[in-house]
């Protein structure tokens, strides 16, 4: 190829002025001049492919850095936390030597534009977070928010982003265990599509991004790196190197599901002969990503020789390459004396490697192209040392005005009809109505270990250990309504609400993970609500004493103007000694009493009711009092330990009567309710005060469990009792659960049909 | 000396070490076999497991059928070894022509996952004899390619010679497990040869040996079934 | 270098539900005058060296016990002309 | 009334794994000489009236609105003899 001479270092030095097309891939001109001068010279053309990907708002978190570093600020001491933020992904203590990771992601702009692909490689790329800290991948969750469930544009996401994550991850056998689905209008044109997983392994078998050791060998391995997910990079590669190339290549990347399963089996078989020395998975940025960080968390440097990279396209340039996001593929550091083993197993399950190189003692990350040096960078400076922005923010003006617009001021119903048809309409809307259309198209089943998934428990749980029944439990949560009316408030709501559903199934939450989906930083009310909800989920945290071990962000989620509401969703990871004593929600005896634990408030601000009835957004969320959201976990926990309650259900969206309804479909007995002292009607039934739960109380256990309430100080109120075929409000209505049935399945189908 | 029941990896199998636990609750040894071996390892008998072989790409089951596991497989399986095909095992067995018809996609073309009713149709096979002719069975189902298709002359030769081995249930309410699924043919969920020895069914057996993890027991008699018959051999 | 494509059917008696779910979604597209829907896979292979009637009747055969399942699927195996230049 | 044929196929610079999975069976399956193998759909539409350029301009439109996602997929669109008799 005899066109332009090849950008190498040495070139690059020789000529200084060449112009680079540094605001085509995204840089500001501080940032590039900033990577002159970390260099010393203009950057080669691959150094600024590097620069540019590893320094975009999603792989460098520049606006959100700053704030982040409360997570790690305000981190309440924990044993539990063996590895911490700044991984792949956080690692907890679970007990009798088993060690848990998991995190959440985002992959929300693919999944717009093409929603299967976009979808699918989203549960790819937190999978191979997974693996790359030493686990076997043990199950999945699926927090997704959609536009209006009614937008014509709807039945093309939805169907494809669950067609997706259902044929990604049933095609890795990993259980889906839970998630969110939400409609809200805000989310048109931006859905949500936040995957997260959970990993298990041995405490010795925790691996770290990591290369050292001279001499050790660097091996790709996995998918064949092709021209997928390099729009940038075709940038530099046309307009700059090479104008015969096409000009734009797609942004989507196609995953191939099966690679990664086989991905998993040969990296885990690797980790347990003691091969593995660093390992890192290849996402976003791809091996620009993989190589600086390698590089960078090790003690020396690496050299690199990018024509061993075996490539699925000839025509591809170094720079294309570099910022390749091919799916399904990983990058190991193998001492020398073990890579012929390490390649014999990747042949064992027909997966390609390839030694691309080797760490050195120098300090930095040198890349080779046809014989000549195309990078020469300190990995730091890439991979860590990228711009850090304080975005300016503030309040928006339009807050208090949105506050003020009271939700209490709302008309309720007049009478015991109206009551009980908006019941129906409640439980009937989308964001209440059943999810087994999507739900039943995951399989929960594989690896033989879910104890809890769907809407059989408050969160998903499964059995680490078939001897003993240790087990983790993990719930996500996130209201953007509430986020909207308040973010500080909102992300603790979240918070609260995970570890609720956690403690709800007997487990007692460790650890947190987030996945904080916002607008623009660069706007400052949008800047504002991150600020602010950060701030509330690491005051969160600290409070209830279970750390940030990781998470993700993903900003500009937004049309035009219009930001979605700021959603920060939080993930819980609980533990559990015994699975077998995991509390369900379904209500299954008759005769067992039902209670309200904790206290119920007129708070209808950003409630379902309201948005339901009144379409209405306005007013302050739920107040949050985190010690009682302890106090109930503790109470929970203790009954699930001691068998005092049959089942328990957590308040939240929809409030007590939401969480009748579902207690009684899902056990197929029925309900007979009372309106405690001191409430009306509407307010006991609609409310969503945080902080709450129902149970169904054995009467033999009755005694004992209010005593604990009452001598723990947790109010616990006698509601009712579980009976017959119906959910009835005495004085007020009767529900048969045939026709709660009827109101709440098929919503969701009959959208989309 | 304990029974020998092998569980076939291919690459891409998921539901290989379920079976390998439902081998073991029920009493057997079980026993890895290697998609590339073609060695069975003196097993008494074979389970092919659920998953996704080769990513279903192709068809379901379409590229394991030419493993080398399989050719050793196909001979044993017409000398006699019984053999149990599961959902994608089912799969493969089909396209082996081991047991006669094919799986395509579901006729409402997404993946499922639900606990699902079978009558027991036929309690003689090695597969299913703890079972009682007639009796209905909860089992989860999961799959997104298992709509039974065969043509009527085979349809009809099968439910003359009885080897029709499981049917969906279809009389009664969805949220109790009944219905057919995927739009197989006669409600057909699994099938087994003329001799008796090799079965393929869509609902996975394996995930109903353990009542904490599977919602009930239903499918433990597939593998006492076997264990049984080779006991007393 | 010759390509040779495989288009793989299934047999008319068998229900298509997928070419059945797009003829179904037509309408709410405004799209009117189509009587039926039937969706197949095409396969598109590179073939090395000359496409001869042996290449052929090999491929014929690989289409017959690899690529189709002809339990239940036709297929159709023919040269294309691959246009050299073309986008 | 006519058939006409959609084909749609990944753009070549993306990753097609069916495509691939077959390509890499072949071997063992005893075929050689085959040096890529790409899978895409296949549809075939029967077209009521005649299929004038109005009608191809609107089966081009479908396609590129719904039968493929042109951000991963290419199309071509072709009118079809249908062989009345031929099985
Ligand atoms: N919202 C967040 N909360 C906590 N930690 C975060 C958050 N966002 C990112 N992180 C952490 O920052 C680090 C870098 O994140 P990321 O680049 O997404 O990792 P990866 O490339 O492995 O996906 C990770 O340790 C991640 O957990
Ligand atoms: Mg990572």
């Amino acid at each position: 190829m005899s066109r332009t001479p090849l950008d190498t270092v040495e070139h690059a030095a020789g000529t200084p002025d060449v112009e680079q097309p540094w605001a085509e891939l995204g840089l500001s001109k501080d940032e590039y001049a900033r990577i002159r001068e970390i260099l010393g010279r203009r950057p080669t053309g691959a150094e600024l492919a590097m620069y540019s990907v590893m320094w975009s708002e999603h792989c460098s978190y520049k606006s959100s850095k700053v704030h982040l570093r409360q997570f790690g600020e305000k981190a309440p001491q924990s044993e539990a936390m063996l590895v911490g933020i700044g991984e792949n992904a956080g690692v907890v203590d679970v007990g009798q030597g088993y060690a848990v990771t998991f995190k959440v992601e985002s992959h929300n702009h693919p999944s717009y534009v093409e929603p299967y692909q976009g979808a699918a490689t989203g549960v790819g790329g937190i999978v191979r977070d997974i693996i790359a800290m030493g686990a076997r991948p043990v199950a999945v969750v699926d927090p997704l928010r959609f536009g209006a469930a009614d937008h014509p544009d709807t039945r093309r996401v939805l169907p494809g982003v669950v067609a997706g994550i259902s044929g990604y991850g049933n095609c890795l056998g990993l259980p889906n265990i839970g998630g969110e689905v939400v409609f809200d209008a805000c989310y048109q044109g931006n859905p949500l599509v936040n995957a997260g997983a959970i990993g298990v392994m041995r405490h010795e078998d925790i691996h770290l991004a990591k290369a050292s050791g001279a001499g050790n060998k660097v091996i790709l391995y996995g998918a064949r790196t092709g021209g997928d997910g390099i729009g940038g990079a075709s940038i530099l590669a046309s307009e700059t190197f090479d104008d015969a190339k096409p000009s734009k290549r797609p942004a989507v990347q196609v995953g191939d599901p099966f690679q990664e399963k086989l991905l998993i089996e040969c990296t885990l078989e690797a980790f347990q002969e003691k091969l593995v020395v660093g390992i890192q998975d290849l996402g976003a940025a791809g091996l620009s990503c993989a190589t600086s960080e390698l590089a960078s968390n090790g003690s020396g440097g690496m050299r690199v020789e990018l024509d061993d990279v075996p490539l699925r396209d000839s025509t591809l340039s170094p720079e294309e390459i570099l910022m390749s996001e091919s799916q399904e593929r990983m990058c190991a550091v193998v001492e020398p004396s073990k890579v012929d083993r390490f390649l014999e197993i990747c042949e064992k399950w027909d997966v390609i490697a390839t030694v691309i190189g080797e760490v050195t003692d120098g300090d930095r990350l040198e890349i080779y192209w046809h014989g000549g040096k195309i990078v020469d960078v300190d990995p730091r400076t890439v991979a860590h040392e990228g711009p850090v922005y304080d975005r300016p923010y503030a309040r928006p003006d339009w807050q208090d005005a949105l506050q003020a617009d009271d939700a209490a001021k709302l008309p309720r119903p007049e009478n015991a009809d109206e009551l009980r048809a908006q019941v129906l309409q409640l439980v009937g809307s989308p964001n209440q109505a059943s999810k087994s259309w999507i739900t039943s198209q995951y399989d929960h089943l594989v690896q033989g270990n879910t104890v809890l998934a769907r809407t059989e428990g408050d969160s998903g749980m499964i059995r680490v250990d078939e001897e003993t029944g240790l087990g983790v439990a993990i719930a996500t949560d996130g209201n953007g309504r509430y986020a909207k009316l308040d973010p500080y408030t909102g992300a603790q709501l979240a918070l609260a609400e995970a570890y609720r559903n956690v403690a709800a199934t007997g487990a007692k939450p460790l650890a947190v993970s987030d996945c904080l989906n916002f607008g623009s930083p660069e706007d400052p009310a949008v800047m504002w609500q991150f600020v602010e909800a950060v701030r509330g989920l690491a005051d969160g945290c600290l409070q209830l004493g279970t750390p940030v071990t990781g998470g993700n962000v993903s900003l500009y989620n937004q049309t035009g103007t219009a930001a979605i509401h700021p959603t920060p969703v939080v993930a819980v990871l609980g533990v559990i000694d015994d699975v077998a004593r995991r509390t369900p929600v379904a209500f299954r005896e008759e005769g067992q009493l039902i209670y309200l634990l904790g206290d119920t408030e007129p708070e209808f601000g950003g409630s379902a009711w309201s948005q339901v009835v009144h379409d209405h957004l306005g007013g302050l969320p739920p107040k949050v009092d985190l010690e009682r959201e302890r106090l109930l976990g503790e109470i929970l926990i203790s009954a699930s330990r001691d068998g005092m309650v049959d089942a328990a259900h957590d308040l939240s969206d929809g409030g007590l009567i939401q969480a009748v309804v579902e207690s009684s479909l899902e056990g197929g007995v029925g309900a007979r309710l009372v309106v405690p002292d001191g409430l009306d009607a509407f307010t006991f039934l609609f409310s969503e005060s945080a902080g709450r739960a129902v149970v169904s109380v054995p009467r033999s256990e009755e005694l004992r469990f209010t005593d604990m309430c009452g001598a723990r100080g947790l109010p616990a109120t006698r509601i009712g009792v579980v009976d017959g075929d119906a959910v009835e409000l005495q004085g007020e209505f009767t529900l048969p659960l045939a026709e709660l049935r009827e109101a709440h399945q098929g919503v969701i189908e009959g959208l989309l049909a | 000396m304990t029974t020998r029941i092998g569980v076939v990896t291919f690459p891409g199998s998921l539901d290989d070490r379920d079976a390998q636990r439902a081998i073991r609750i029920a009493g057997a040894e079980p026993v890895a076999l290697w998609h590339k071996d073609k060695d069975l390892k003196q097993v008494d008998a074979v389970v092919l497991p659920g998953g996704f072989s080769y990513g279903d790409y192709l068809r379901a089951g379409a590229i394991s059928r030419f493993s080398p596991v399989m050719e050793t497989l196909i001979d044993q399986a017409k000398a006699g070894l019984p053999v149990l095909g599961i959902c994608n095992g089912f799969q493969i067995l089909a396209e082996t022509h081991l047991l006669p018809g094919a799986m395509l996609r579901n006729n409402h073309l997404h993946f499922i996952c639900r606990e699902q009713k079978l009558r027991v149709e036929n309690a003689a096979t090695a597969w299913t004899s703890d079972y009682e002719a007639g009796q209905e069975i909860l089992i989860p189902l999961k799959n997104a390619d298992g709509r039974y298709t065969a043509d009527e002359y085979t349809l009809d030769k099968l439910e003359a010679e009885g080897r029709v081995a499981f049917r969906y249930l279809t009389d009664g309410p969805d949220a109790d497990g009944y219905g057919n699924p995927n739009g197989s043919l006669r409600n057909i969920a699994g099938i087994t040869n003329e001799a008796g020895n090799v079965v393929g069914l869509m609902p996975h057996p394996e995930h109903a040996v353990e009542s904490l993890t599977g919602g009930g027991t239903d499918g433990l008699p597939f593998f006492t079934s076997i264990i049984k018959k080779l006991v007393s051999a | 270098m010759a390509r040779v494509v495989v288009d793989v059917m299934l047999k008319p008696e068998i229900l298509d539900p997928q070419g059945q779910a797009v003829q179904r979604a037509l309408p709410r597209l405004g799209f009117e005058g189509i009587s039926d829907v039937r969706q197949g896979k095409r396969f598109e292979l590179e073939v090395d060296g000359p496409v001869d009637d042996a290449a052929l009747a090999r491929i014929h055969e690989l289409a017959e016990t690899f690529l189709a399942n002809t339990v239940i699927e036709d297929f159709t195996v023919k040269v294309e002309e691959v246009a050299e230049a073309a986008k």
